[in-house]
C-alpha cells in the first residue's frame, strides 16, 4: 500500500515533466505513420473536389492563436487542394483576430506553389486565383447579406482593392456562385453558416473543427447539413493524406508529423488515469 | 422614455431580423440590405471599440490606485499604444504613412501579430495539455457507473483516433466512427433540443420586452 | 541543429517560454506575457476596425458617394460611448437594441429550422433514413437505436414529472447515452489539448532550435 | 405527318411535355422549365433550353446534362411573357420539342414553403406567453426536485460536521451567461443553509459585476434567516479577471482553508480542470453544475455529483420560484412533448405510408 501512498503524493510538476518528455521524443525521432482516412474527411474532400468551373470555394477563417495548431494544418491542406485543382478561393472571417492567421496561411501556400511554378499559368496570383475579402462586423451581416450580394458586404477587400474589380470575383455575385463554404473554426461559426446562410440560401457548408467542439457538431453531419468534416488534428492529417496521395501536392504535413507524439501522449494519459484509479480503488477498500 | 424606446427598437429590429426568412420580395430585400449594410454594419463596429474603452479604463484605475500587479497594466497599455500606432499608421500589411521596415528588418502589424500574438495565444492553450495530464492522474476517477461508462468510451475513442488504433484492429476506427455517429449523435441531439428551445424562449422574451436584464446590465 | 538567427523567431521563442513558465509557478514573466497579449490583440483590433470597417465602409463613402445616411449611422454608433458618462449612459441602449435586436430576431427561425426541424428530420424512422447509413439492413437497427437514444435523452431533461415509472426507465437509458456522448467528447478533448502542445513544441524544436528534420 | 417521320430517322427524339411556370416563393426574375426525358436519353449529351419573346426566333439560354428534367432561367424580366423549347442534343444531332405555353415571372410576397416554420414559431411563442401569464396570476407550477440539490444539502451537512468551510466557485462567466445567473440563485440557497449552521462560506469571483451582485445575494440570504451579522466581506471577494490566475488563486484557498465541500456551479472554460483537480486532492465533496457542454465530461469524472446543462436552469427555477424561470422551464417542457410527438407521428407516417414525410421538415 505504501507504493500507492507515495504515487498519489507525486508533485504536479513531475507529471508535467513526464508528459513533456513523452511528447518531445517522438518529435525528435519521428516514425512515419500511415493515416487512415475516415468518411467525414473523405466526403469534405469530394465536395471540394466537385466544385464547378464557374463557382468559388469560400473559406471562413474562424480560428485564433489559441486553436491555431489544430486549425492551421486544415486550412493549409484545403488551400493546397484548391490551388492544385485551380479552384478559385474567396477567404473571409467573421471576427478580427483570425484575419492575420488567414493571411499567414494564404501567404504560406501561395509561396509554396509559386516556388515550384515555372509559368504564370501554374502560379498563384492574388486577385486572379484567390481573394482575401477581410472582415465586416457583426457576423449576422455577412451571414445573411452574402445571399444577395457578396460585394455589398465586402466592397473593398483586405488590401483595399474594390472587390468587384478583381478577376477572381467576376461572375461571383452571391451564395449561388459558391460551390461550398468551408468554415475552419475553434468555435460555433460553422453552426451559424448552417443556421443562417444554409437555411435561407441553401449554400453547401463544410467544417474544419477543433476536437473539443467536434462531438457536438456530428448531429449536423448526420442530417447532411454539413457536407463533410475535418475533426481535430487527426482530421487535418487525413485531409493532408488525401491531398498528397490523390493530388501529389508536396509540402510539410504538420498534422501527420504530430501523430506519433499524439499516440505517445494518449497512451501516457490513459496510463495516468489507470494508475490514479487503482490508487483510488485501494484507498476506498481499506 | 429611457426604457420604452430601447424596448420598442429591440422589437422593431427583432421583427426585421425574422422577415428575410419569410419573404424574398425585391422591396423587402432592398430594405433588408439597407438595414444590414448601412446601419448594423456601421453601428456594430463601435461596439468593439467600446469593449476596448472599458478595458483601458479598468487598467488606468488600477495604475492610479496602485492595486496589486498594477505595474503590468503599464505593459498592457504601452503594448496597445505601440501596436495601434504601427497598425493604424503603418497599414495592415505595411505601406502606410509610417515606414514599417528598416532595411531588411520588417515590423508591420502582420509580422508583430505572427510573432507576438501567435506564440502568446497558442502557448496559453498549450498549457492545458499539462493540466489535462495532471488532472488525468489525480482527478479522473471511475466513481460511479456513469463515470466508468464515460471513461471506457473515452479510452476506446482515444485509441481509435490514433494510427496505432488502426493497427490494433481495423475495426476499431470504424467502431469509433460508429460511436460518434449513433450514441454520440443521439445524446447530443437530445441535449441540443433542450438548448434550442431554451434559446428560442429567451430570444422571444427579449423581443417582447419580458426579459429586460440587457437593459439593466448597462447601469 | 541549425538554430535560427531571425530576430522575430527569438522573440516568439522568448514569449513562448514566458507562458510555459506558469507551469513552474505564477511569476512576473507570465504576468508580463499575459498583459502583453491583451495589449497587442487590442492593438490589432483597432487597426482592423479602422482600415477594414470604419474608414472604407463608414466615413469614406460619405465623401465619395455622398451617402449622407452613414452620418446618422455613425452618430448612433457613437452612442455606445455615452456608457462612460453616468448622466447619459441610458443612451447606450439604443445601438445595443438595434444590433442585438436584429441578431436575436434572426436567431429564432434559424434555431427552429436548423436545430429543431432538421434534427427531427434526421431522427424520424423512415426507409429514407434507414438508407442514410448505406449499411444495408443494419442501417435499420442503427436508426432505431438513434431514435431511442434521442427520445430517452430528451426524457431525462423533462422536469414536469418525477423520474419514476416509465419516465424513470427512459431517463436512466438517457443517462447511458449521455455518458457515452461525454466519453466521446472527453476522448476528443484530450486529443485537442495534446495537439495544441505538440504545435508549440513543433515551433520551439523546429523553427527555433532546428532540431527536427 | 410525313415530315415528322423523316426527322425521327435523322434526328434524336425530342423531350416531351415541356412546361414553363413562374418559379414559386422567389423575388421574381426567374421561370422554371420542366420536361420529360427524351426516349433517346442514353444517347443524348444533354438538353439545350431555348427562349423566345415572340414565338418565332428562339435564343439558347441554358443547358442541362443527360437525365436532368428541370432548369431555372434566372434572366427573365418580370411581367414579360416568354415561350420555351427544349432540344435533346448529341454532338451532331438535335431534336426540338414543341413550344411551351407562355409564362411570366413575378415576385411573391410570402415564401409559402416556410409556412411550417412560421407555424412552429407562433405555436412555441404562444406556449411561452401562456405560462408567463399563468405564473403571473399566481398559479402553482410543479417542477420535480433536481437530484443535484439533495447532493448540495448532504455536502453542506458534511462540512458542518467537520467544522470546515464551504467553498462556492461561480466560474468566470459574466452577467450575460445564463449559467452565472442560475448559479447566483443556488448561491442564495447555499448561503441560507450555511448560515443556519454558522458554517463559513467562501465565494471568490472573476467578474466584477457578478461579484457585486453575489455580495448582495449572500448578505440578503443571511438577513432572511435573521443573521445579518454572519456576513463577512473578506469571505465574498473579487480575485482577478485572468482565467488561469483565478484558478491558481482558488487552488491556494483549497490548500490553505481546506474546505470540506466545493461547489463549482456556473460558466467554466478550460480552467475547470485545475480547480476540480486540487479539490479532489484535498478530499472535499465536489458538486459541479454548468451548461458549458465542453467542460461537463471532466466534471462528471472529477466531481462527486454533476448538474448537467438544463438541470442547472431547472434547479435555479426550483429554488427561486421566480415566475420568469418557472414559465421558461414549463414552456420548454411542453416544447419537448411537441418534439417527442412529432418524432413519433412522423415515424408512424414514414413507416406505414408512402407520404414523403421528411419533406415537411425542409
Amino acid at each position: 500500500m505504501k507504493a500507492f501512498e507515495y504515487l498519489s503524493k507525486i508533485d504536479r510538476r513531475i507529471i508535467y515533466l513526464v508528459i513533456g518528455v513523452v511528447v518531445i521524443l517522438p518529435l525528435i525521432f519521428p516514425t512515419v505513420e500511415r493515416v487512415r482516412v475516415m468518411a467525414p474527411a473523405q466526403s469534405l474532400f469530394n465536395a471540394v473536389d466537385s466544385i464547378p468551373e464557374d463557382m468559388v470555394l469560400m473559406i471562413d477563417f474562424d480560428y485564433d492563436p489559441q486553436t491555431m495548431p489544430e486549425n492551421e494544418p486544415m486550412a493549409v491542406a484545403l488551400l493546397r487542394h484548391a490551388f492544385k485543382r485551380r479552384i478559385k478561393v474567396a477567404a473571409l472571417s467573421l471576427y478580427v483576430q483570425p484575419l492575420a492567421l488567414a493571411l499567414k496561411a494564404l501567404d504560406q501556400v501561395t509561396e509554396e506553389f509559386n516556388a515550384r511554378a515555372q509559368t504564370s499559368a501554374d502560379s498563384i496570383i492574388y486577385g486572379r486565383d484567390y481573394v482575401l475579402l477581410g472582415w465586416q462586423p457583426p457576423p449576422i451581416v455577412p451571414l445573411l447579406e452574402m445571399g444577395i450580394s457578396i460585394s455589398n458586404v465586402y466592397s473593398t477587400d483586405y488590401y483595399g482593392y474594390r472587390t468587384d474589380s478583381l478577376p477572381v470575383m467576376q461572375g461571383i455575385e452571391n451564395f449561388n456562385d459558391v460551390g461550398i463554404l468551408v468554415s475552419i473554426s475553434g468555435g460555433n461559426a460553422p453552426l451559424w453558416w448552417v443556421g443562417y446562410s444554409q437555411v435561407l440560401y441553401g449554400v453547401a457548408v463544410g467544417a474544419g473543427l477543433t476536437a473539443v467542439s467536434a462531438s457536438d457538431f456530428y448531429i449536423y453531419y448526420q442530417t447532411g447539413q454539413f457536407s463533410g468534416l475535418m475533426v481535430g488534428m487527426k482530421g487535418a492529417a487525413e485531409y493532408e493524406e488525401l491531398v498528397e496521395s490523390k493530388l501529389q501536392v508536396p509540402g510539410e504535413r504538420k498534422a501527420s508529423e504530430a501523430m506519433p507524439s499524439l499516440t505517445a501522449a494518449h497512451l501516457a494519459i490513459m496510463v495516468f488515469i489507470i494508475i490514479g484509479n487503482i490508487g483510488y480503488m485501494m484507498r476506498r477498500r481499506i | 422614455m429611457k426604457k420604452r424606446i430601447p424596448l420598442l427598437l429591440v422589437l422593431i429590429f427583432g421583427i426585421a431580423g425574422i422577415i428575410p426568412y419569410y419573404s424574398q420580395y425585391p422591396l423587402v430585400q432592398n430594405v433588408q440590405s439597407f438595414i444590414r449594410n448601412d446601419m448594423i454594419r456601421i453601428i456594430a463596429a463601435f461596439a468593439l471599440v467600446l469593449g476596448l474603452g472599458s478595458l483601458l479604463k479598468v487598467h488606468f484605475d488600477k495604475i492610479r490606485r496602485h492595486r496589486e500587479n498594477w505595474e503590468y497594466s503599464w505593459v498592457l497599455i504601452l503594448s496597445f499604444v505601440v501596436t495601434a500606432i504601427i497598425g493604424l499608421f503603418g497599414g495592415r500589411t505595411g505601406g502606410g504613412m509610417l515606414p514599417t521596415s528598416i532595411g531588411s528588418f520588417v515590423f508591420n502589424i502582420q509580422v508583430i501579430y505572427e510573432n507576438v500574438n501567435v506564440p502568446l495565444g497558442s502557448t496559453m492553450f498549450a498549457l492545458l495539455a499539462f493540466f489535462m495530464a495532471s488532472a488525468a492522474y489525480r482527478a479522473f476517477r471511475a466513481r460511479s457507473l456513469d463515470s466508468t461508462l464515460l471513461l471506457v468510451t473515452a479510452f476506446i475513442v482515444m485509441l481509435g483516433v490514433l494510427p496505432l488504433g488502426n493497427r490494433i484492429s481495423h475495426h476499431l476506427p470504424s467502431f469509433v466512427q460508429w460511436i460518434m455517429d449513433i450514441p454520440n449523435v443521439a445524446s447530443k441531439r437530445g441535449i441540443g433540443f433542450g438548448i434550442a428551445l431554451g434559446s428560442v424562449a429567451t430570444a422571444l422574451k427579449i423581443l417582447l420586452g419580458i426579459e429586460q436584464k440587457w437593459l439593466g446590465g448597462t447601469r | 541543429m541549425n538554430m535560427s538567427f531571425d530576430f522575430w523567431i527569438w522573440v516568439s521563442a522568448f514569449l513562448t517560454l514566458c507562458v510555459f513558465s506558469f507551469l513552474y509557478k505564477d511569476n512576473p514573466f507570465y504576468k508580463f506575457a499575459e498583459h502583453l497579449f491583451v495589449g497587442a490583440s487590442n492593438g490589432y483590433l483597432v487597426t482592423i476596425i479602422w482600415h477594414g470597417s470604419l474608414w472604407p465602409q463608414g466615413i469614406r463613402p460619405i465623401f465619395t458617394e455622398g451617402n449622407w445616411w452613414l452620418i446618422i449611422a455613425l452618430i448612433i454608433g457613437m452612442l455606445y460611448f455615452t456608457r462612460f458618462f453616468p448622466r447619459t449612459s441610458w443612451l447606450v441602449r439604443i445601438p445595443i437594441a438595434i444590433v442585438m435586436g436584429y441578431g436575436t430576431g434572426a436567431a429564432i427561425p434559424a434555431t427552429i429550422q436548423a436545430d429543431i426541424m432538421r434534427q427531427i428530420q434526421g431522427t424520424v424512422l423512415t426507409p429514407q433514413n434507414f438508407a442514410r447509413w448505406n449499411a444495408g439492413s443494419s442501417g435499420v437497427i442503427w436508426t432505431i437505436l438513434l431514435f431511442i437514444g434521442v427520445a430517452c435523452t430528451l426524457s431525462y431533461f423533462y422536469f414536469s414529472r418525477e423520474h419514476k415509472g416509465v419516465l424513470g426507465v427512459t431517463s436512466r437509458i438517457g443517462v447511458v447515452f449521455i455518458m457515452i456522448g461525454f466519453g466521446a467528447a472527453f476522448g476528443y478533448t484530450v486529443m485537442a489539448r495534446i495537439s495544441l502542445l505538440i504545435g508549440r513544441l513543433q515551433f520551439l524544436l523546429g523553427d527555433w532550435l532546428g532540431v527536427l528534420q | 405527318m410525313f415530315a415528322t417521320f423523316l426527322i425521327t430517322i435523322f434526328a434524336l427524339a425530342p423531350p416531351t411535355d415541356v412546361r414553363a411556370y413562374d418559379r414559386p416563393d422567389d423575388g421574381g426574375g426567374a421561370i422554371t422549365i420542366q420536361w420529360q426525358l427524351s426516349p433517346d436519353d442514353e444517347l443524348v449529351d444533354g438538353y439545350e433550353i431555348y427562349r423566345s419573346e415572340n414565338g418565332i426566333d428562339f435564343a439558347m439560354v441554358g443547358f442541362m446534362g443527360r437525365g436532368r428534367t428541370q432548369y431555372n432561367d434566372e434572366s427573365t424580366e418580370d411581367g414579360k411573357e416568354y415561350i420555351y423549347k427544349v432540344a435533346s442534343v448529341s454532338d451532331t444531332l438535335e431534336g426540338y420539342s414543341e413550344a411551351s405555353l407562355p409564362a411570366m415571372s413575378s415576385p411573391q410576397w410570402f415564401v409559402t414553403q416556410r409556412i411550417y416554420l412560421l407555424f412552429a414559431m407562433l405555436v412555441f411563442s404562444g406556449i411561452i406567453l401562456y405560462y408567463i401569464y399563468v405564473v403571473r396570476r399566481g398559479k402553482e407550477l410543479y417542477i420535480r426536485k433536481i437530484a443535484g440539490l439533495e447532493a448540495v444539502d448532504d455536502a453542506i451537512g458534511r462540512a458542518t460536521e467537520m467544522g470546515k468551510p464551504v467553498l462556492y466557485v461561480i466560474g468566470i462567466g459574466t452577467m450575460s451567461n445564463i449559467a452565472s445567473i442560475a448559479s447566483l440563485n443556488i448561491l442564495a440557497e447555499v448561503a441560507k443553509k450555511t448560515g443556519q449552521y454558522e458554517t463559513p462560506l467562501i465565494v471568490p469571483h472573476a467578474d466584477p459585476i457578478v461579484y457585486t451582485v453575489a455580495r448582495e445575494v449572500v448578505k440578503e440570504s443571511y438577513t432572511s434567516i435573521g443573521r445579518p451579522d454572519l456576513f463577512d466581506p473578506d469571505k465574498v471577494f473579487f480575485v482577478t479577471q485572468s482565467q488561469f490566475a483565478y484558478a491558481a488563486a482558488i487552488d491556494g484557498i483549497m490548500l490553505r482553508d481546506r474546505p470540506a465541500a466545493n461547489f463549482l456551479i456556473g460558466w467554466f472554460r478550460a480552467e475547470s480542470l485545475i480547480i476540480a483537480e486540487t479539490g479532489t486532492m484535498t478530499g472535499a465533496i465536489q458538486i459541479a453544475g454548468t451548461d458549458a457542454v465542453s467542460q461537463l465530461p471532466f466534471f462528471v469524472t472529477a466531481c462527486d455529483y454533476t448538474i448537467i446543462g438544463e438541470e442547472l436552469y431547472a434547479a435555479s427555477a426550483y429554488i427561486s420560484r421566480e415566475p420568469m424561470l418557472l414559465s421558461a422551464i414549463k414552456g420548454e417542457d411542453i416544447g419537448k412533448i411537441v418534439i417527442f410527438a412529432a418524432l413519433g407521428l412522423a415515424s408512424i407516417i414514414g413507416l406505414l405510408t408512402r407520404f414523403p414525410i421528411l419533406g415537411l421538415f425542409d
